[in-house]
């Protein structure tokens, strides 16, 4: 039911893991669900690092990998940005069903960028609804 | 790490059919094609090889012949069992006593049965998923028409006091269906003695090593049911359809091979099942569901804190290992499933769980294989899990 | 007199497994024997194998593959079609369109219905057993919640006028089923245009060299029905049941080497039928039932008078000659078959039917040998017939 | 479903025929079904000879072939006492609702004999229900 692109993130996921000095932490899921948790280094407005760890099914680790690999370096602009559809996409499709599995990425990095901003003395996004 | 090996322990899913069942098939889908309703000779061939599986059938359940009717398979046997007696004993009431534990293929028929003006009740289960006889007798009503217990449960692999359950709906004079689905080939089965007050049982050649897509229902002489499949005049003008002759051949092929060894069948099963059981149970962190004694020999239920069951098989499968999981994630959302939901498994501990069913393709290489590879995944997949703490699990 | 052969002539009954098909379902009965519900890799080999099944199955018909449900054969597509919309548009009437000459397996469902509180309306037919579309419309009340008419019938092989129907029923937006069992592989469909007024489509693999015990029901995107088979989510969760993988790849086989070879077949089949109906004419007081153009083309269905078919049909059995007869005794009395009466044919003569149909596995030898043996075996039966008067022979 | 004895009669039916200056006639049969015709030739009580032809089922023509085969140089009474029991034991068994086609041959024979017995100047027996 998953592509080959997936099942390689899933089962070699890239970025695992947790940063002690982090600059944002951010935690996002579902009651009984998939959760994320992101970890991000950032120097000059850029996701320098990123690790996460996520709970949940292929589809959820498999997103937070990918996800996480397509911030790293981004301007934090850029890494806000990132809709779940791009992640799927760049997984070269979720089945049906599965594309919300990839939402609590997003959420995540929202999150942890907010908790960044926070830190910084700057206001918090609007996370999207 | 060890050599990369097919291990299949999801015999409750399927099974593999047999060599020796294929072969007896074959002749069926190629020269004796007759449709056994037909008079002339090849016709006549295809209804001897159906009357044939119908006696093997019925000596492996110490049934009468004429209480075998075959159907496309244990979905259609309990559909026909719930609604067929449901529709014909309306006049005498509309209550059903069943329990939440039981297959899709139970639950939905009586879930709509109760569109249908239908009353059912769920019996409760304890944390085994054990259905107590005194319960049963407790939620008798007047118009009690019908009683459905399953023999063993397909996940947690609990089997149920079926006996007593049969005395008591012996004694109210109310039908009893049981869904044996599960139990072929693993519990000795005599409809005549031990099982006297079953008056229905449902059952499907795929589980027990004979193709898919065929199945049975044993309908105790007497018992009172509207037709399911109207139509021909086939099985005795309760069944209707032209006979998937080659597929009830397999069937009583199987149900031979698998009467003829059920001792030995079961001992080989709970020797490997309580190594593989001993081993895993060495995971912190990790439970048996079900009852401990009161189960199918050949199966395991397992949860695992902190990982998902989905993640778990996939990885499982990456490696070769093929079994089941308890739980579905559907967007986002883990569900456990309505068995472990029954047996109120907290979700967090049911999202991470597996099933393992062995069957006669494994070997004690397989449980080695396995007692191998399983932790190490699952000690990977904690590894990326946030819920994960060390110092959170509990050794045993 | 001539060397005795094999000549099967019941193509209709049911026909052989082509051994193509036989090829292609083993390995699905073999290794690959995983669940298709299964997520791991040898699961997914069997869900792919069925979706691709139900691609042959859709192009064949001019469908989208999200139109075709796998079913265990014709009495269930038709159970299903019949009992699962009566019983999901109650609300919306309880009257229900079809002809006295429909399979047993419409029928029945129809009169178990009546017992339900339903009203069926069985429409006239011609001596020829067609149905007039114009009666449809007169039978059509407030109420009417399903039309169902064979597309062509099995015994006397008159292809009824479906698409006329289907303009009346789709003007009236009335469900309309159709029992196409005995036309696949003989009458190109086209559910997108020539068939577009057809919601339900009911069809059996063993009457087009598939296996038995596998069919399929085609539903119209958008057609209200309940579920039949209540159970696990399979087949897009309209038809519970683990999948008879190796017989849905079976169908799916049998129905593309059909579709690609349709046009050919009939032309084979109608030069032979048309032989064969010229040379069975020539014995006195033989008529053919059934229209004579708008007919099946491997049908032939012929009365002789003076004689019982059953004595008939065993005496061509004992030359080699497999085929069906018109009439069943039971208990000394002769019952003309259902279509036969709707026909009005007279009982004296509707008792001496016989049914050829050919098909694959028939060549202009067969038709020799028919042809030499059939008239001989009339001969014998009549001289031994106290009704039989060579006088009362009417010649033609 | 028919037994070899059974397909044996059917297909090669003894005593086929009419009987030109037959003793007695007999006819039997029902509205729609299984019919027989008797012949007998009659000589000292006893049936010297017997055809028949029969309209029917298979176990209608093997009846009819074994039940004359039964009677032929038995005395009257030995005819008449025949019963369709007896024809079909004679034939190893009939298949489950066919037994009662054989019921013909014997009120055939009842009446072809009453038919002889009414020439004779005698009073008909009496015929089973
Ligand atoms: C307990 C039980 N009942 C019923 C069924 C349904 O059988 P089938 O899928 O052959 O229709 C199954 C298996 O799927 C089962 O495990
Ligand atoms: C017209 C028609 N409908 C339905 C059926 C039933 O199909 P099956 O026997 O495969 O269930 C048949 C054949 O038996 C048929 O000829």
């Amino acid at each position: 039911m998953y592509n080959k692109k997936v099942m390689d993130h899933f089962m070699n996921p890239r970025n695992v893991g947790e940063i002690e000095d982090a600059d944002g932490i951010g935690e996002a899921g579902n009651p009984h669900g998939d959760h994320m948790k992101v970890f991000l280094k950032i120097r000059d407005d850029r996701v320098e690092d990123v690790k996460f760890k996520t709970f949940g099914c292929a589809a959820a680790i498999a997103s937070s990998s990918m996800a996480t690999e397509m911030i790293k370096g981004k301007t934090l602009k850029e890494a806000w940005d990132l809709t779940n559809e791009a992640v799927a996409e760049a997984l070269e499709g979720l089945p049906p069903g599965k594309l919300e599995c990839s939402v609590v990425s997003r959420e995540a990095i929202h999150r942890a960028i907010n908790e960044y901003r926070k830190k910084q003395g700057l206001e918090a996004l609007p996370e999207q609804a | 790490m060890v050599e990369k090996r097919f291990v299949y322990m999801d015999h409750a899913a399927t099974t593999f059919t047999k060599p020796e069942v294929v072969e007896a098939m074959l002749p069926f889908l190629e020269e004796h094609f007759g449709n056994p309703s037909s008079l002339y000779s090849i016709g006549r061939e295809g209804k001897e090889a159906v009357e044939t599986a119908r006696e093997q059938l019925a000596k492996a359940l110490g049934a009468n012949p004429e209480e075998i009717y075959f159907t496309s398979g244990g979905t259609e046997s309990d559909n026909w069992a719930i609604k067929g007696t449901a529709f014909s004993r309306r006049r005498n009431g509309k209550h059903i006593i069943t329990t939440p534990i039981e297959h899709h293929a139970v639950l939905y028929p009586c879930e709509y049965l109760e569109t249908q003006g239908f009353d059912v009740t769920y019996l409760p289960v304890d944390r085994y998923g054990l259905v107590d006889p005194a319960e049963v007798e407790a939620a008798l009503r007047e118009d009690t028409i019908l009683i459905s217990v399953m023999y063993a449960n397909n996940e947690i692999g609990t089997i149920e006091p079926i006996s007593e359950i049969g005395e008591i709906a012996r004694e109210h004079e109310i039908p009893f269906h049981t869904d044996a689905v599960q139990v072929i080939g693993k519990l000795p089965l005599d409809m005549k003695t031990q099982d006297k007050n079953v008056d229905m049982l449902s059952l499907s050649a795929h589980k027990f090593y004979g193709p898919k897509g065929i199945g049975a229902l044993y309908l105790r002489e007497g018992t009172e049911i509207d037709n399911y499949m109207h139509g021909g005049g086939q099985e005795r003008k309760k069944r209707a359809g032209t006979e998937n002759v080659a597929g009830i051949v397999g069937l009583g092929k199987a149900i031979e091979l698998a009467a003829a060894n059920v001792d030995n069948h079961n001992e080989n099963m709970r020797k490997m099942r309580d190594r593989l059981l001993a081993g895993l149970l060495e995971i912190p962190s990790c439970r048996l569901n079900g009852h401990p004694e009161k189960r199918l020999p050949d199966n395991l239920n397992l949860s695992f804190e902190y990982i998902e069951g989905e993640s778990l098989l996939l990885m499982l499968d990456g490696m070769g290992i093929c079994c089941s999981t308890g739980s579905a994630c559907s967007s986002g959302s883990l569900d456990p499933s309505h068995v472990l939901r029954a047996i109120e498994l907290p979700p967090e501990i049911a999202q991470g769980t597996l099933r393992l069913t062995l069957g006669d393709q494994n070997s004690e290489e397989d449980i080695d294989y396995v007692l191998e590879v399983l932790p190490e995944i699952v000690e990977k997949l904690r590894a990326i899990s946030p819920f994960y703490k060390p110092e959170n699990i509990c050794e045993k």
